[in-house]
């Protein structure tokens, strides 16, 4: 057969239009425009859904389309059945519901946080057919690809008649996702708080939003970002510490990310006096990628802050972000804009240090935060973790860990983003953060999954915190002087303890591993008058009272 | 016993006590010799909340203040104090030990208090109550506890049967009357079978004027380090006393 | 509960003159550590009450590190842990030691 | 939890009475120095009976007892240490109190006055029955005590509040210092839920919880006789507010006790939240009486009518 030129293809070139305007039709006898009515939302899904869709039902990270979560699992097995669950968040345990009841088959996903347990037995059951787990960016990358949604499932503040949109801070995923649906001819539905005759700032535009339902309670919002700086322990300041003078300073760090930890909430309390002592405002930790953490509200009243960009919002951040529009991002109306995947993009290209906690830690260096009978996902960890390959322009942090990792050889100048785990040597109940083997490489086997879930690969962490000390795996030149290196820090786990006492006291010496008081730190100075504030009330003071705690951290 | 048997044969000279509809004993009864006995408590089990308290306290407060010197007998059965958050908003604590201590300032005035555990008593209320006489006594089948053991189980995360195991050797803490007395806050156990007045008239004959818990629990062995401690550290407040004054 | 009891013979005296100290407290993840100046200038003795099982190699390297690094000669160590972690223990022995030093 | 000699005096005085162990308190509290402890950690007089239940003992069994110095004043000191056990009731913890107030009630020579700093749950479980009389006996002994002329001040503001016995003993005192921090009850929040169900009481819900059992509530309902920042030396402040000159132990003070918790359950009864209390003892806004800091609080306290009473 010949393949010939200009003859048009008879096939047809619009199923998808087809397709949608079936669905709409099915689903016409419940709306009136657009709107749905709540009692009706399980029916409506029954009537634009297909065996095998692809289904994005937000959750994200924080915001939570819990209703339209509820209505799609009430729905009939026998109509809606053998989805193709494609959302970054597994968070609601209706999310694992859909499995159980045969409503959806197979999973793509990014972050499972609180199911976690209920996940991962779900995956020993063989009941989830699982394709991947994702970074965010890459889970948002395949919208585009193979992993188009049919019908999204969105969750929305408020929305006016035509659909149009107002998420306020909780922006999150829903852009990207209701785009790669939108515009592919699937369907959008939203579900909102309350119906209004104009929305404050239209974040997502009503063309592309085909239904919308008010739902009998506002959607949930985890308060993911609250950290209670009462729970900070000397331990923590310490490692805090020693990242401050160690690397910020070291470095000269002004762009970066923070993870969600302790750790790093302890950082960011310590910054306003630890930092503030150490004449470092202005040259360090100037720029952020990150949400709206709570604990960063000293640093920012301080002056110590100049820019955050967020991935989504935080519970009671709302007032305080619109009285500070010069650090948030904020839209016309004035409420903070949030939106995942840009901040992803910015904490991957544009930042020069990422510094996170993890549950384990091998030899290598590489971290997992799946323990035995756990599967917590990713995020954006690994993004922001990494280094990006992609980055063309240069800054001083990065020169000078490229620099590092160089040892002088001759080649092209590169350089290196900071990647830093900063972990304590035991996790609660004496378990060890260090080990010989991820306990993800025992769960990928036995679930058989094609590759051990790994949060950061050990080739892109830069530095290695815990209370023992810094460990810089730049300044390694070999993988036996690398595990040396980790091992050196990793305290008296069995892999601290089984340490070549000769071989670290040389990397010391070569100031690869230096301790606290070779960086200046008496370990009995890390007391928790250090702190910024030592209570959710005192962040509230902090803010001008601006910032409304959630009322499960008000203890007053 | 049945709480109008234990009147009837505590107070066969007569009496007026009854038991109020919210389960509050209050009354007056007759001894022997003609004098009087007034008499508090809570029946049926009923746990003690801030409505409760007001009423007992009152009366509590009316005796002294009326100055009679009569002995005052506090019956107790009661599962505890109410769990309620509206109880404890209004400061529970305050009412139940308002209750304690109108009973320990009617001790000081003469009024020589009894407390009588014929049934419940726990906690809270427990304290507001029976163990804020100057002598408490129980009838058998009397269930005075802090708490009972499957909760317990709950709390302390131990298997129930290692408790139950436990509570046979360890008085200090397991539930019920045998253990009370033995850590010596039941002073004895009347016997349902002889006439309860005279043991009664025996027990008021012998009121300590002076908390002897303590030495009770440590001569019975159910608390042998309590009263060694307590005299301890007040040999070494007052020693050091002397020392700093030398 | 076990004991452990670990025994040291050291390069000198601790420093200070405080008789005894006490740091830390017995609760989860916490420790309570009481120092005394009982023994001969070379000797460290440290007894150790503790509800967690199998970490007796554990707490041998934290002494042994803080015993070599402070040279507590004299004192008579007592612990009573709540199921700490090894950097809580050494934190609170250096934490003793300074109080040795620093009291009267 | 951690030495602080190495510490400025004025770190001292600013640190949290919230986060800071029963020793810590103490040596903040009192004059520099001046704390000498009965049967201290050295005489190892410890609970005989955790071991049957797995549990590490502490030398001092929770309760630091002895004697010091505020404000130049000779006082009698007793801290209940939450971390340990809640900072609960038993036999060797209580008799420590007791043996305190016994020896503060037969011998005029000693301080006049009792600092009892409160962390505790209640009574100690494994030792419930001798938990439960060490209350009892506590109750009595500070009654002989106020009887014979002693102050006896009850400073509350630790992590475990003052719960079960340790709600009544407080209640039992001549006075009673609370911070915002504090909680002061009988049954804690976490049992009410597992008894009366969540909808009874939530909790997880800690502004509800604050609301109900904490320091400003108590402050406001006239529960507390004094307000104290959440610092050592705001503790200092409010203890020194409260010595001498304690009303009598007698008819006179039970009776009018009496009256105000009449007038209290009159009054208040009705009221099912938090915020219906405050808004019905005359605070104008009591989400922003909540939220505002201690100096506005305490000064609106003033303005609330029977918070100041002596009738205890």
């Amino acid at each position: 057969m010949t393949l010939r030129s200009n003859v048009p293809s008879r096939r047809a070139w619009d199923t998808g239009q087809h397709s949608r305007e079936q669905r709409l039709a099915a689903a016409s006898r419940y709306a009136r425009g657009k709107l749905v009515a709540h009692h009706d939302a399980t029916a409506l899904l029954e009537a634009v859904l297909r065996p095998g869709d692809r289904v994005c039902l937000e959750g994200d990270n924080q915001k939570q389309a819990d209703f339209l979560a509820r209505s799609l699992a009430q729905a009939d097995p026998a109509v809606v059945r053998d989805l193709h669950i494609v959302q970054s968040g597994i968070v609601l345990a209706e999310h694992l519901d859909l499995f159980e009841a045969g409503i959806a088959r197979k999973l793509d996903f990014s972050y499972s946080g609180p199911q976690g347990g209920p996940l991962a037995r779900a995956l020993a059951e063989r009941k989830i057919e699982l394709g991947a787990i994702h970074t965010y960016l890459e889970l948002f990358s395949r919208y585009f690809v193979d992993l188009t949604p049919h019908v999204a499932l969105t969750v929305a503040r408020c929305a006016d008649r035509d659909g149009n949109l107002y998420m306020g801070p909780n922006t999150e995923d829903s852009p990207v996702v209701i785009e790669a649906t939108a515009f592919k001819q699937g369907i959008v539905i939203a579900q909102v708080n309350e119906l209004v005759d104009k929305v404050p700032r239209v974040d997502v535009p009503g063309d592309r939003v085909d239904f919308v339902v008010v739902a009998p309670e506002a959607f949930y919002v985890e308060p993911l970002f609250t950290r209670d700086p009462a729970q900070v322990t000397e331990t923590q300041i310490l490692t805090a510490m020693l990242a401050i003078r160690g690397i910020y300073e070291e470095y000269g760090v002004r762009r970066l990310n923070h993870g969600i930890g302790f750790n790093t909430a302890a950082i960011e309390l310590l910054l306003p006096t630890y930092a503030e002592r150490r004449g470092l405002k202005g040259r360090i930790a100037t720029h952020f990628a990150l949400n709206p953490h709570p604990t960063l509200i000293p640093a920012i009243e301080t002056g110590w802050v100049q820019q955050i960009h967020s991935f989504g919002s935080e519970v009671g951040m709302d007032a305080y972000m619109r009285a500070r529009p010069d650090i948030y991002f904020t839209g016309r109306d004035g409420s903070m804009a949030s939106n995942r995947l840009y901040c992803q993009a910015a904490g991957l290209y544009a930042t020069d240090l990422f510094i996170g906690s993890t549950l384990q830690i091998d030899l290598q260096g590489n971290s997992s935060t799946v323990t035995r009978g756990r599967i917590a996902g990713f995020g954006g960890a690994p993004n922001m973790g990494s280094d990006p390959h992609g980055r063309r322009h240069a800054s001083d942090p990065w020169l000078k860990a490229g620099r590092e990792a160089a040892d002088g050889q001759a080649g092209l100048a590169r350089g290196r983003k900071l990647v830093v785990q900063i972990v304590e040597t035991f996790g609660d109940k004496l378990v060890p953060t260090f080990v010989e083997q991820l306990d993800s490489v025992q769960l990928a086997e036995t679930l058989r999954l094609d590759l051990p879930p790994v949060m950061i690969y050990g080739d892109d962490v830069t530095h290695i915190v815990t209370e023992e000390g810094i460990a810089n795996l730049l300044l390694c030149r070999t993988a036996d002087e690398r595990e040396q290196a980790i091992r050196g820090v990793a305290g008296y786990t069995p892999v601290g303890r089984g340490r070549d006492r000769r071989a670290v006291e040389d990397l010391r010496a070569r100031g690869v591993i230096r301790r606290p008081e070779d960086l200046g730190i008496d370990p009995l100075d890390a007391h928790k008058s250090l702190l910024a504030a030592r209570s959710i009330k005192e962040l509230m003071h902090w803010s001008g009272n601006l910032y409304d705690p959630p009322r499960k951290f008000r203890n007053w | 016993m049945t709480l109008d048997e234990i009147l009837a044969s505590l107070l066969p000279a007569g009496h007026d006590v009854l038991v109020r509809p919210d389960r509050l004993i209050l009354g007056t009864g007759r001894r022997r010799d003609g004098g009087a006995v007034h008499v508090i408590g809570i029946a049926d089990g009923e746990p003690l909340g801030t409505a409760g308290v007001l009423p007992l306290a009152e009366r509590v407060l009316r005796v002294i203040a009326a100055g009679d010197g009569a002995p005052i007998l506090v019956m107790v059965d009661t599962r505890g104090q109410r769990m309620a958050r509206r109880d404890e908003m209004l400061g529970l604590n305050e009412y139940l030990a308002h209750l304690a201590k109108c009973l320990l300032l009617a001790s000081r005035h003469g009024h020589r208090t009894i407390g009588l555990n014929y049934g419940k008593a726990a906690a809270g209320a427990f304290l507001a109550t029976a163990l804020a006489t100057d002598v408490l006594v129980a009838l058998p089948g009397a269930e005075p506890a802090v708490m009972d053991l499957p909760s317990m189980a709950r709390v302390t995360k131990l298997p129930e049967d290692r408790l139950r195991a436990l509570s046979r050797t360890t008085p200090v803490f397991a539930p019920g009357l045998a253990s009370m007395t033995e850590v010596g806050a039941v002073a004895e156990i009347w016997d349902p079978q002889r006439p309860l007045d005279a043991q009664f008239e025996a027990t008021l004959a012998n009121v300590p004027d002076q908390d002897v818990r303590d030495a009770l629990g440590a001569e019975r062995g159910g608390r042998r380090l309590a009263l060694d401690v307590a005299r301890r550290v007040a040999a070494q407040a007052t020693g050091r006393l002397h020392a700093a004054a030398s | 509960m076990v004991t452990i009891t670990l025994r040291y013979t050291t390069r000198g005296p601790a420093s200070g003159h405080a008789p005894s100290a006490i740091v830390g407290v017995v609760a989860s993840g916490n420790l309570e550590v009481l120092l005394e100046r009982a023994l001969p200038d070379t000797v460290c003795a440290v007894e150790i009450a503790t509800p967690v099982r199998g970490y007796d190699e554990v707490w041998q390297a934290v002494v042994a590190d803080f015993v070599e690094r402070t040279s507590p000669g004299g004192l008579h160590i007592s612990i009573n842990d709540g199921g700490a972690r090894p950097d809580t223990v050494a934190l609170r022995l250096m934490q003793g030691i300074r109080m040795m030093e620093a009291g009267r | 939890m951690t030495d602080m000699s190495n510490q400025s005096a004025a770190s001292r005085d600013s640190a949290s009475w919230f986060l800071a162990s029963a020793r810590d308190r103490l040596a903040g509290l009192l004059d520099p120095g001046s704390f000498v402890e009965f049967l201290p950690p050295s005489e190892r007089v410890r609970s005989p009976h955790l071991a049957l239940f797995d549990l590490p003992a502490a030398f001092d069994d929770g309760m630091v007892v002895g004697r010091g110095r505020l404000d130049g004043q000779g006082v009698l000191a007793a801290a209940q240490e939450g971390q340990f056990m809640g900072g609960t009731f038993a036999e060797v913890s209580g008799a420590k109190l007791i043996g305190l107030l016994r020896a503060a009630r037969d011998n005029p020579d000693l301080p006049r006055t009792v600092l009892l700093l409160l962390d505790s749950g209640g009574v100690r479980l494994q030792e419930a029955n001798a938990g439960e009389l060490a209350v009892a006996e506590v109750m009595r002994a500070i009654i002989e005590a106020r009887s014979a002329g002693v102050a006896v001040i009850a400073l509350v503001g630790g992590r475990a509040g003052a719960f079960g016995g340790a709600g009544l003993t407080a209640a039992t005192c001549s006075r009673i210092v609370i911070s915002e921090q504090g909680r002061l009850g009988v049954t804690g929040p976490e049992v009410i839920e597992t008894n009366q169900g969540v909808e009874e009481f939530d909790s997880q819900d800690k502004a509800l919880v604050w609301g109900v059992t904490g320091g400003r509530t108590r402050r406001l309902i006239g529960g507390s006789d004094a307000y104290a920042l959440d610092t050592m030396a705001g503790f200092r402040e409010a203890a020194v507010s409260l010595l001498g000159n304690p009303s009598p132990f007698d008819l006179r003070t039970l009776q009018a006790e009496q009256d105000r918790l009449a007038a209290r359950q009159q009054r208040l009864g009705a009221c099912d939240s938090p915020a219906a209390l405050w808004a019905t003892l005359g605070v104008p806004d009591p989400g922003a009486a909540r939220d505002m800091d201690d100096e506005a609080f305490a000064a609106l306290a003033a303005t609330v009518k029977g918070t100041d009473h002596d009738a205890r």
